[in-house]
């Protein structure tokens, strides 16, 4: 099992969304981020006193699937997060040993469908 | 078209009380009595005005820090309210107000202080009149101003105090800067500046000046906040600030509008102007942000509109549309400067702009009544002697200042010794609210 | 000095008037007429006192739930608004106030319950005076009362209540408890406990010890919320709660002051000591946690200005500022006893303390003005029996009291039995906003 | 029983009053001179109406918003207060109100505009009267009206329209479409409504159904918001939308109450209608609601409450307490049949339903009056008729909404060609407070 | 060394979190999200614009431990946090390859005590 | 690759931003999070019902690097991050298999510039 790290633009969050229910993924696991990189950020001023904004408001999504399914998860971020400016984000993957439905004690990849 | 019976019993009537009136003329005629109108003005004035505070000031203030320490300033403007009302109750309005020994023109100890023969509302019944409104409710609408004056201060040294240093020198800077003040200015005929001929309607100098040159010093005193000016502090919420800003808008209606003590054409010309003068302030720090910044802010137009409310303020009730225009403008661009550029030129760290805005407003609006008040340029003073009168507001608005940077620096010097004045480091990262009171702003 | 033309006017002005004043007396002299004064501090008394409920009381509970549960507090505190201002105008106020068929010492229906005369206003048109002020001005002042009684009960039940258990039980409540209560009381010669001289200026028992008692049998009926006291339900928006306490103290120069039903001395005084009495129960409040925990919260400082405001609430109009500060000084003690021991000692889960502030506050206010509306004390009572005073006081708060808990009762037995009281553990853990409103307070 | 001296002086007294009245007869008879009763609640009926817009409207529209967007609708709520107030001042109120060169049935020029005798309060001293208060006191009422017109327009374009262009659309809208039909229905004998019998007593038309309109074409010009209405656009803080719901609720009470001019039994029973209408309209909503969803939502309710308000504000002043159950009743369907089904049938994106909630209530409470008026209806209209009246009343409110649209849409694509209306997609997906103000809501 | 992630319910964190101490665990690090899974969301209503709300506010723990106390940190949050309801959430482990307190610079296994 | 996970004090933040980007570490995440460990916590009281308040709030930092960089910067944030006091937080270290970026479908360390 793979757990697939996509931190992406907030208001892409829906398109993604639908994306990946499209291919049979149905779960997941998003927060609100904040995100430092190329993008640049914004100015703020409040009396005359400026103030760099550098972190950018991102959504960070969490999904772990089966080694199998990890190409076609990607793909599917990959397409529909897309913008092609700066800070459209990244994908990371990474490895996961075990997974638990703590509901029913299961345990193996079942546990993520 | 009349039944005789009706005309016959309207002439009866007629004469009971023509009778009546000769016994008790004072109940027809009422020509010095108890006003309705005028007392239900100053009533919702006062109700205004404490609105201000409790929770106006409070939102406009709590807004402007960081999340960390909201619910000091809160908490800070509350304890405010209670401490100064009951100082106020005891002996401060007798010592702000009371005219025993008073002559015009005589100098003596009560022209600085009054006297105590109004202590604890001692000798002053519901009945007794102000005017043509009870004394308890010219008691109760002054009592808001005394209440806000040092409340304003608090934004000078916020993020840092501890709450008890807050709260001792609040009372005593009440007693020991604001009462004197007061009463030098508003003392009636004999009181020191009275006497003199300053005119501060809804107070310019007592409230803003006494508030704004006394947040110098403390601010100086206090240090900066840690971290100030490298770390960014924005405005945890600016929405609070925002309706802070509207409610002291409106509430100013009551704090101008209701020093008429009377419900009449005066209160309505200072509520106009009261009206006029943020608007143009506002406009005019809009104007400068969108063409500095390329983008005008809203904290810049709140911060504007304050301005000019504190600067219309002691002209509210002399001037006219055309100086209300004017204090606008001046305070507008004279703020601005004060707080964006004097500054941070000099470093001190008055976290929420107490100089710049307050200090500021009331000094504008104290010097340039002297002009505007004038009838010739649309206000109500028609023999104004426009630099006299310059002379007079100058060394006014400029002795009060000094006073009050004195009493404040002795004050805070003395506390500062005693209990100590700032928190220590790690309460001040941690923030007040839970190391001064134990409690979060927010859980949400 | 004067021009013989004018002269000759002003002698013709004067005949004129002189002959109209034979005629139509009253217009000249309205000794007995509309004061518009009075009128105007009694119209905004009533937009102050449905401040109080919308958005005060509302701000006041809804920032001291849990996050999931801050618009059913508002929800339920406007519903309250709108239903009992529907029941006021049907039939209520004809209820509460109708003086049909009542004289002073009589003892009859009457003196418990008003009569239909006034039912959907009938029979009152905009000209009818109550006093010196319209009647239909009158009837919003009082609408206000109505409205905000029940509105205070919620507290008790809150974070666990059905929506529709709220809105009936609050619409039969006010039938059934409150308008005996309000006529008994305030109904005029006649009325039950009028006639026996119990003195109640703005509802100490008619809208706090009612609202108190008939809280503490609503949380006991209601059960405790999940989890309580075990686990932790910090206010989630504390700077809502300040901001609310802020309206509503503001607000309560309306809700005592307006109670004077005139712009004069009394509703001055009134004023004053609502002022008074919050600032000393609060400092009072704050100096016992400071003692006691270290540390003041604004939390603390909050609740005893509403219990201060609470039991200033009869005696206001009575009182002068010596009862006021022993007002303020006993509800501080007596209410912080109650909410933060005997609650929790009992074990019933008065979720926001309604029973420990109003009903405390209340008991508070209405046994101390027997003592302090003495004119010996400061007060306006020339010869006041403090004795039998008291006595009439405490029969009249503990019949009240009673009667509101056995009305509460069965109300709410009746309602469990049809449709339930609580919701279930499920919405209850969800969160009454999504379960009840399907909506979410805050999207960050 | 009488001191002879004391006789004698009263004696003395009155003749000294006598003789007093002879030569200012007017001083003691007053007939038409200020009433301070009069003055006093319309200043506070001023200051409510400025406390509707800010910080009422800025808040109810805020927490309706995208937290991305809350700020720019509190800047937009604020600038337009001050640049109406500034326009009002210059030449509005003059070009509203002045009566120079009317004269009742005659049609010209000043039948649908007023004169320039007023300009900048040139020719109003504080001693001017408008019947029974100062006329400064009447401008700064007006003034109220005319800044909260146009900031009910911007929730039709919210989230998504350049500051400059609301900044420069609000002032102009105010010109070309505001005050010609502010002079039209309220400019006394000879404006051309006026002298039709139109009845509008606190602005069903002039201000809601001028708004209504002008959001329409808005809206439409506006172009939907990116996403919708695919995307869900929950409001971010519903709890500040009812915190603005009840400021506007309150504040309404003197928007309508504050219309007679006059502490009176006809500003009594205004008040007392526009408390029942909402509480119909509302209940109303939420009775649809319970039964169409399941579930009665906070946010229906407010929305109620405002759309009662507004129908019943032409009404008010004539209406008694069964038209204001008739015109809640009305107004709580027709508003939910529009912004629930309507607005989505015709897909334009009015954001924040000033078409379906102003506009319809409006247009409900402006046509319905002509019923409810009469006498016979519990009104105070004693020989109305209804048909003509309704003919009249439908001639002026659907004259002026195609008047509004004509301008508005003139106005917006102007507007449109010189800067542009809407920010661009990046702008829009950001949010407004960082793109046009470089500033967040909140930094928690 | 492992990382226990475990999405669970937010009124079920007290019962977990003192499961956990009791067995001696005494470090974790916790998080907001929001979850999408086979338990339904609801719908909100906002003047007639229905809007489903997928996502559900989740609680997200993180947990690391030595490799023998895994097993016994799983069951403990798979007990304490079970309600039988669908949405009761999952467990995920992950391998660590290091961990350092920064206080004292130590380093490995010892950390996490 | 790895994954560096920070838990550090919130105002340590700035600090740590500057010593990263000072040592050419141009990307990163940052989340607000509550921790749970040795750091005693603060009881807060409300009209009388004592509360304790036992998470603290902490920032965490995501940081994926190549593995050669690893080092630099667990340093980096080590020294930026600590006061020396109880409660300065946890460095943690987790493989990751691949990185992509979203705008270019680029993947492999170079994303990680
Ligand atoms: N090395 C990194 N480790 C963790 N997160 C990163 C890293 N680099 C970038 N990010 C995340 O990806 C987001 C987008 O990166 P950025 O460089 O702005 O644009 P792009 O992905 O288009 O090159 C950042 O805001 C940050 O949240
Ligand atoms: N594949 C997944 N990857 C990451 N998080 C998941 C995954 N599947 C479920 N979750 C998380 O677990 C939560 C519970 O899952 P859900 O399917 O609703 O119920 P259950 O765990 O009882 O089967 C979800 O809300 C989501 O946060
Ligand atoms: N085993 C752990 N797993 C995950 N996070 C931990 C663990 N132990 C500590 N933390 C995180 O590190 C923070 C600091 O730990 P603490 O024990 O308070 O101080 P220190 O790191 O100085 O020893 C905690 O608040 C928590 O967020």
């Amino acid at each position: 099992m793979k757990k697939v790290e996509a931190i992406i633009k907030p208001y892409k969050l829906d398109d993604v969304k639908q994306a990946l229910t499209a291919i049979g993924c149905s779960g997941m696991t998003i927060s609100e981020v904040k995100g430092f990189g190329r993008q640049k950020g914004h100015k703020e001023i409040y009396r005359g006193a400026e103030y760099m904004v550098e972190f950018q408001p991102k959504t960070k999504l969490e999904i772990v699937v089966g080694d199998d399914k990890v190409e076609q998860v990607v793909r599917s971020i990959q397409t529909s997060a897309a913008t092609g400016k700066i800070g459209d984000g990244k994908i990371f993957i990474l490895p996961v040993e075990e997974a638990i439905r703590i509901r029913t004690n299961e345990s193996g990849e079942e546990v993520l469908q | 078209m009349f039944d005789k019976r009706i005309l016959q019993k309207r002439i009866l009537v007629f004469l009971v009380l023509f009778i009546y009136a000769i016994f008790f003329p004072s109940d027809v005629f009422a020509e010095d009595g108890l006003n309705a109108g005028d007392t239900a003005w100053v009533l919702v004035s006062a109700a205004l005005v404490l609105f201000m505070m409790i929770p106006g000031l409070a939102m406009f203030y709590g807004g402007l820090v960081r999340v960390k320490n909201v619910l000091s300033l809160f908490m800070q403007c509350f304890a405010i309210t209670a401490i100064v009302s009951v100082v106020w109750t005891l002996f401060g309005y007798s010592v702000a107000f009371s005219t025993e020994g008073m002559q015009a023109g005589a100098k003596g100890l009560h022209s600085f202080v009054g006297g105590f023969s109004k202590v604890f509302l001692w000798s002053v019944s519901p009945e007794h009149l102000n005017g043509s409104i009870p004394e308890v409710v010219f008691f109760i609408f002054q009592m808001a101003f005394a209440v806000i004056t040092p409340g304003l201060i608090v934004g000078a040294f916020a993020e840092r105090f501890k709450f008890a240093a807050v709260c001792i020198f609040s009372g005593l800077w009440v007693v020991l800067a604001y009462l004197p003040i007061c009463h030098m200015v508003w003392g009636g005929p004999g009181a020191f500046f009275a006497d003199m001929g300053v005119i501060d309607f809804a107070g310019g100098i007592v409230v803003h000046v006494t508030a704004g040159s006394s947040a110098l010093i403390a601010a100086i005193l206090a240090g900066r906040r840690r971290g100030y000016p490298i770390t960014a502090m924005p405005p945890h919420n600016l929405t609070m600030t925002l309706t802070g800003t509207g409610m002291l808008w409106v509430g100013w209606f009551g704090f101008n509008g209701g020093s008429a003590l009377a419900a009449n054409g005066t209160a309505g010309m200072a509520v106009v102007v009261t009206q006029i003068s943020p608007c143009v302030a506002a406009l005019t720090w809009m104007a400068i942000e969108w063409y500095r910044n390329g983008k005008p802010s809203a904290l810049g137009f709140a911060t504007g509109a304050i301005a000019g409310l504190a600067a219309i303020t002691p002209a509210s009730g002399t001037v006219g549309p055309l100086g209300a225009v004017a204090i606008g403008l001046a305070s507008g661009l004279f703020c601005y400067w004060l707080t964006t550029s004097v500054k941070h030129r000099f470093g001190y760290d008055d976290a929420l702009d107490v100089v710049g805005v307050h200090g500021g407003g009331g000094v504008v609006g104290t010097l340039l009544l002297s002009v505007f008040a004038s009838t010739a340029l649309g206000g109500s003073k028609a023999d104004l002697n426009m630099v006299s009168q310059f002379l007079v507001q100058t060394f006014a608005a400029v002795s009060c200042a000094v006073y009050c940077m004195v009493v404040t620096f002795v004050l805070l010097k003395a506390i500062d010794a005693v209990i100590g004045l700032r928190v220590n480091e790690e309460a001040e990262t941690v923030g007040l609210d839970i190391s001064e009171h134990e409690e979060a702003g927010y859980v949400l």
